[in-house]
């Protein structure tokens, strides 16, 4: 009852001022989000495997480091859903603790060299001139190496562990950032909005602020999302060349760079790694794909 | 009465967007006679450009499609052509000239092949003397031949306008559909090309079909007018029974809005509110909403279409029971 | 009656990499308080840098500029925001000068929340239902984004946040163009009516000649970068002196039947204003060029009390 | 024309220094010491002072960067540790390998990939449009060294067609080349698809339409020479990655590429051979971007007369003054 008479209070108080605010947009971007099946399966799977990289007990009881030399390589059963490997170990089990280590590393790489990133890449595109020109520069030079011998030197250099990792796949994806981020705050910059603001006699920090960062934001999302995906197939082929995670932790790509070996006799060895890493990298890019078109500009009149 | 080129009868075009259809055209009853000019007039979204890819037969399809009604030219209904037929139609018989100059042309080639490629399509020349045959065409459309091999980016919008209207004309067709030819243009590259477009449809004898919103360039070009709301007519006549006896509601309430360059108005008259959502037309008359004549006769029912004087027709209840 | 807004030898060129655009080319004028002065002239011609440039949006390359009394060629930063508090725009495009991420009421709110003008949220909030009221946007519409309205309703909320600091001067920037006749007019008619209200005084830009025609008191005419004609609304339709005016106008068509009419049609079309060469620039288009025509830049002189024109040849074309 | 080609080629110069110094630094301070790993456990101290003083390794680090520059301007990369060859030519001897292999991989990409597209997006929302779409978020997904082990699975072992690894006949080609091809098949795939449709929205294809053009040239002549600018970058830079990326594939089927050279060289810590090995992967790349410029400059008249100098043509973006 008194929450009615509230109401109504607000209702009368809201006819002589008016609450200054939005609906949200999230909602619009949300339905739209939803009504496209192939991304929220994207979105379902992104969200089972983040479960199960912060819960891997709950889906497995064995041990995933553990060896039993009487129990190798034997194929997918009831009892080992994927087989086990030439220790004994349950591939299953090292599959889903493995998602631990693929998002792990996907998810920092990507928040490290997005944040660098668009840092670098609005700060050039804001103020253009000679900061543009150097930052441009020193982004072209990390663009002309390739990102797969990047990360290989890197890691060699700073040695093979998670941390070394993720900073060699990080500086390989800052250059993404940078040029998209760029390219988007130079168009917002020159649209009639933001000389609108200017107009209006507002800051430049609450020009970036409110006005440029918010209308750039759709495109670093997209980024950040299909850039999970890539981070996690460099990562994995980096530790399948070596060059990674160090043994024996679960994690797929150096599952699939040992079972290299048994490949024409056990082939359960490396197929469960890789369908991990292409379920992982598909979730995400569907999900990236799908909220490309929900966050899409382009909206119909 | 000399004869008809064109003839549409009830037509009715939707597109569907999502879960709303859009009911874009819903019944237009034309027709327009050889030599003549007719200009087509109506705002945004009233379903002019609709009515013109129709004839074309070019509604993007999805999401568009007719839905009744009939197109006939020279007597033959052009929604039972096939889509070869219609090939040898569109740029033959009937052209027609886009909005954007601008955007109009292929910018990967040149003006002249854009030209001569229509020649090609429908009449029977080697490639050489289609390309030739486009220099003679920009030559009368008021552009050097030998720019033929330049590309779209290279001219100024109105005379890529000149080369859009040079493709229309190539192949001499006999009914000209030009949706907003001008609209894009400075007032002086306007009064050019229009002036451009009366000269090569007396020298080729083509009909017009002028699509625009602005009733000035229809008083200089047109000789029939028909007023366009919400996807009907609701005003057709000559020049003379539009311009000096405006009998609808909705096209008194266009000259109102106008200012005028010859006398000084201190105020204008608008029409208040907007136009319907097409997805959510009302029963009954479509403007009834933003008429201020408008009783309970207007909010249900079909709209009596009333000829008021000979040749003048009025979509309109006001006028039920006094007809011409 | 004073002067609000005065410009002298107003110049702003740009650099680009075939040369310097000569945009806005030694321009002078006045406007008095409460007055519109109409700003015409085709695409290309600068009246719209002139517009920004007057209200610092693009920095002046030569001139001064004077507003009340003021010169305020030259502001700092604080200056700068304290000018813009008197002086707001009006742009052509409703869609693309709203940001898309803001609510109605958060656009309105803006200028407002820079000031600080108000003290608190419900105070904010009155003054945005005032100034919603007073531009005629109901008040429903507070919470929708620019996206989900008309161009009316967009061009409505582009009013209404020009208005939200009680400016003294708007520069208007073709803001009807975009809309169709019927809401033209309404908007049209707001415009004036707010103009009376509050007092305002108008820069309006456009290149529709019955527009500035039914809003201005003066109008100028402008053709690439240059002021040819100036005088007062009535006179310069009585009176068309540059020749480029009596083109511009006669090409305008007029909704009426006309017996007889006939086209004056301009040969050419606008060159570029990238490092002109001396002499007028609308020589090469111009059926009454003389040789003069092609050498020396024309002067703005007064040929008939308070109607400037800068035309070599202004009394033997019109006979003065 | 020239004279941008030459502009280009200046501006690549920075960029190759700032190369050389990352990766000339990242060899110096990475762990372990050169001499252990090419003179092996049982070298005396004195051996590894010689082999210091011998490859000038014991002088500070910028005097050995500077003299490195100084040799790679004249084409000299050094002394491969391992081999005692010339840097240059063992790159010279894996290069085309690699080369050719990325050629063919991309040759393959760019035929199917743009055909797929170009169908799906005159077909939108048709079955096949979805399944090619399908397909494609597949083809971005796979990791190329599971995909190479699972299509050696199938065809080398299961099938027994195809051999799995080596590069001597024709045969051993299938395998390591369709693999390179899949990303970028996906990705030229979905590329051609998405500028297509906004190609076929535009004005000048309703007016080719208008002229009672066939559907077909419609498509090919108007719309696809509309659309292939962004197809022309997106197969550009993925055929630049394939020449820098294909060391994981050249280990999964043992090509000896310039990859895998890089690869065995940062796992023995040749240092000469790592950094010529990315220097020249380095400038390959960008001769690579700056030819997809040269390209468009031939696709597009709007971009060609921007780069016709003397003559002054209308630059395509008119400048705002209005």
């Amino acid at each position: 009852m008194a929450a009615i008479k509230n109401k109504k209070q607000a209702v009368n108080a809201s006819s002589n001022e008016v609450a200054v605010g939005g609906h949200g947009q999230a909602k619009e971007i949300i339905g739209r989000f939803m009504r496209n099946k192939a991304a929220v399966f994207g979105l379902v799977i992104v969200a089972f495997l983040l479960i199960a990289a912060m819960f891997p007990q709950l889906f497995t009881k064995y041990d995933p480091i553990a060896q039993d030399l009487r129990a190798r390589f034997l194929p997918p059963s009831s009892e080992h859903l994927f087989g086990t490997d030439e220790y004994g170990r349950d591939i299953f089990s090292r599959v889903i603790y493995g998602c631990r280590t693929s998002m792990e590393i996907g998810l920092v790489t990507v928040a490290i060299s997005c944040v660098v990133g668009v840092v670098i890449g609005a700060v050039a595109g804001f103020y253009s001139g000679v900061t543009d020109n150097v930052l441009m520069r020193f982004i072209d030079i990390l663009m002309a190496i390739p990102n797969t011998l990047l990360g290989i030197s890197i890691v060699a250099a700073l040695g093979s562990t998670i941390p070394n990792l993720i900073i060699a796949l990080s500086i390989g994806s800052i250059a993404g950032y940078a040029r998209v981020t760029r390219v988007s705050v130079l168009s917002t910059k020159g649209t009639e909005y933001v000389e609108a603001a200017y107009s209006t006699g507002a800051s430049d920090a609450r020009i970036i602020f409110k006005y440029i960062l918010p209308n750039c934001l759709a495109p670093i999302i997209v980024q950040a999302t299909m850039s999970i995906a890539t981070t996690i197939m460099s990562a994995t082929g980096l530790s399948f060349l070596g060059l990674g995670v160090p043994p024996p932790t679960p994690e797929w790509g150096s599952m699939a760079s040992s079972a290299r070996a048994y490949i024409r006799d056990y082939w359960w060895l490396v197929t469960f790694p890789g369908l991990a890493i292409m379920t992982a990298a598909f979730s995400f890019n569907l999900f990236g794909d799908g909220l490309r078109d929900a966050l899409d500009p382009k909206l119909k009149t | 009465m000399s004869e008809n080129i064109l003839e549409i009868k009830d037509l009715y075009v939707q597109y569907s967007a999502g879960k709303d259809t859009v009911r874009a055209v819903n019944g237009i009853t034309l027709s327009l006679e050889k030599g003549e000019s007719l200009g087509l007039v109506g705002e945004t979204g009233a379903g002019k450009t609709t009515t013109a890819l129709s004839i074309m037969g070019l509604i993007p399809n999805p999401p568009g499609k007719i839905t009744g009604g009939e197109i006939l030219y020279r007597g033959e209904n052009l929604r039972e052509k096939s889509e070869k037929e219609m090939r040898k139609i569109r740029g033959h018989e009937i052209s027609m000239i886009f909005q954007d100059p601008m955007t109009a042309l292929n910018p990967m080639l040149t003006v002249g092949d854009q030209i001569a490629e229509v020649i090609r399509l429908h009449q029977n020349v080697t490639k050489a003397e289609a390309f030739q045959r486009a220099k003679e065409m920009m030559e009368v459309v008021g552009i050097e031949g030998g720019r033929a091999n330049e590309y779209p980016h290279q001219f100024s919008g109105g005379m890529k306008q000149r080369i859009v209207i040079a493709i229309a004309l190539a192949c001499n067709p006999s009914l000209l559909i030009a949706d907003e030819p001008t609209t894009a243009l400075d007032v002086t590259i306007q009064a050019q090309v229009l002036e451009l477009i009366e000269q090569l449809k007396r020298k080729y004898d083509t009909s017009l079909l002028l699509i625009t919103h602005d009733l000035g360039v229809v008083a200089e070009v047109c000789n029939k007018v028909a007023i366009i709301y919400a996807g009907e007519i609701v005003e057709y006549g000559t020049l003379a029974h539009i311009y000096k006896n405006p009998s609808h509601p909705y096209t008194i309430g266009l000259f109102g809005s106008i200012p005028n360059l010859n006398e000084t108005v201190t105020r204008l008259k608008p029409i208040p509110g907007l136009m319907p959502d097409p997805t959510k037309l009302p029963e009954g008359c479509a403007f009834a909403e933003r008429c201020g004549e408008a009783c309970e006769k207007c909010m249900k029912g079909a709209v009596p279409y009333i000829e008021i004087e000979p040749g003048h027709m009025v979509r309109c209840t006001k006028f039920a029971g006094k007809e011409n | 009656m004073s002067t609000l807004v005065e410009v002298q030898n107003l110049k702003k060129y740009f650099k680009t990499p075939r040369g310097l655009l000569h945009a806005v080319d030694d321009i002078n004028f006045k406007i008095e308080r409460g007055q519109t002065l109409g700003v015409v002239g085709e695409s290309g011609c600068g009246k719209s840098t002139l517009g920004r440039t007057v209200i610092h949006l693009h920095e002046r390359t030569d001139g001064k500029i004077f507003f009340d009394g003021r010169d305020v060629s030259d502001l700092s930063k604080q200056e700068l925001k304290e000018f813009r508090s008197h002086v707001q725009m009006i742009f052509q495009d409703p869609f693309s000068s709203l940001n898309p991420r803001m609510s109605v009421s958060q656009l309105i709110a803006e200028p407002l929340l820079i000031y600080k003008t108000t003290k608190n949220s419900a105070e904010l909030g009155k003054e945005v239902g005032r100034l919603m009221d007073t531009v005629g946007l109901a008040r429903r519409f507070a919470n929708s984004y620019p996206h989900e309205l008309d161009g009316g309703r967009r061009q409505r909320i582009g009013i209404a946040r020009a208005l939200a600091l009680n400016p003294e001067f708007i520069v208007c920037d073709e803001p009807v163009s975009a809309l169709d006749v019927s809401i033209q007019a309404q908007i049209l008619n707001l415009m004036q009516d707010l103009q009376d209200e509050f007092d305002l005084t108008y820069m309006f830009i456009t290149h529709n000649m019955s527009v500035v025609k039914h809003i201005s008191d003066n109008i100028m005419i402008m053709y690439l970068g240059n002021m040819v004609e100036f005088s007062s609304a009535e006179e310069i339709f009585k009176n068309r002196l540059h020749p480029y005016t009596k083109a511009l106008l006669a090409a305008v068509p007029i909704p009426e039947i006309i017996e007889g009419r006939k086209r004056q049609l301009l040969t050419g079309e606008i060159t570029s204003p990238i490092d002109p060469k001396p002499g007028c620039r609308f020589a090469a288009r111009c059926p009454y060029a003389t040789d003069i025509c092609h050498q020396e830049n024309p002067q703005l002189e007064e040929a008939i009390e308070g109607h400037f024109v800068a035309c070599h040849n202004v009394k033997e074309i019109n006979q003065l | 024309m020239l004279k941008y080609i030459f502009k280009r080629i200046i501006m690549m110069i920075p960029v190759m220094l700032g190369v050389t110094f990352i990766t000339f630094s990242m060899m110096y301070f990475s762990p372990g010491e050169t001499a252990d790993y090419i003179l092996g456990e049982l070298a005396t101290e004195e051996d590894k002072a010689l082999f210091n003083e011998q490859n000038g390794l014991n002088r500070p680090f910028i005097v050995q960067y500077v003299s490195y520059v100084a040799d790679a301007v004249t084409g000299d990369f050094g002394i491969s540790y391992a081999t005692r060859q010339p840097v240059m030519k063992e790159i010279m001897s894996a290069f085309p390998t690699t080369m050719k292999l990325s050629l063919w991989a991309e040759v393959f990409a760019i035929v199917i990939g743009v055909t797929l597209g170009v169908v799906s997006a005159v077909k939108q929302y048709s079955f096949l449009d979805n399944a090619t779409r399908m397909f494609a978020m597949i083809g971005v997904s796979l990791p190329s060294f599971w995909e190479g082990l699972m299509l050696i699975i199938l065809f080398s072992v299961v099938l027994g067609w195809l051999p799995p690894s080596g590069l001597s006949s024709w045969k051993h080609w299938i395998l390591p080349a369709f693999t390179l091809s899949t990303w970028g098949l996906a990705a030229c795939m979905r590329m051609t698809r998405s500028s297509m449709l906004e190609a076929i929205r535009e004005d000048y294809v309703r007016t080719a339409r208008a002229k009672g053009q066939s559907e077909i040239v419609v498509i090919m002549k108007h719309a696809f020479r509309n659309a292939v600018l962004p197809i022309i970058t997106v197969a550009g830079t993925d055929f630049a990655k394939l020449l820098g990326g294909a060391a994981v594939i050249e280990t999964v089927f043992s090509i000896n590429g310039i990859g895998k050279l890089i690869v065995d060289g940062i796992n023995t810590k040749n240092a000469p051979l790592v950094q010529g090995g990315i220097l020249f992967v380095a400038i390959a790349m960008s001769l690579i971007n700056l030819m997809i410029d040269i390209i468009y400059a031939f696709v597009d008249p709007r971009i060609r007369s921007q780069y016709v100098s003397g003559k002054k043509t209308k630059a395509p973006k008119k400048e705002k003054v209005s």
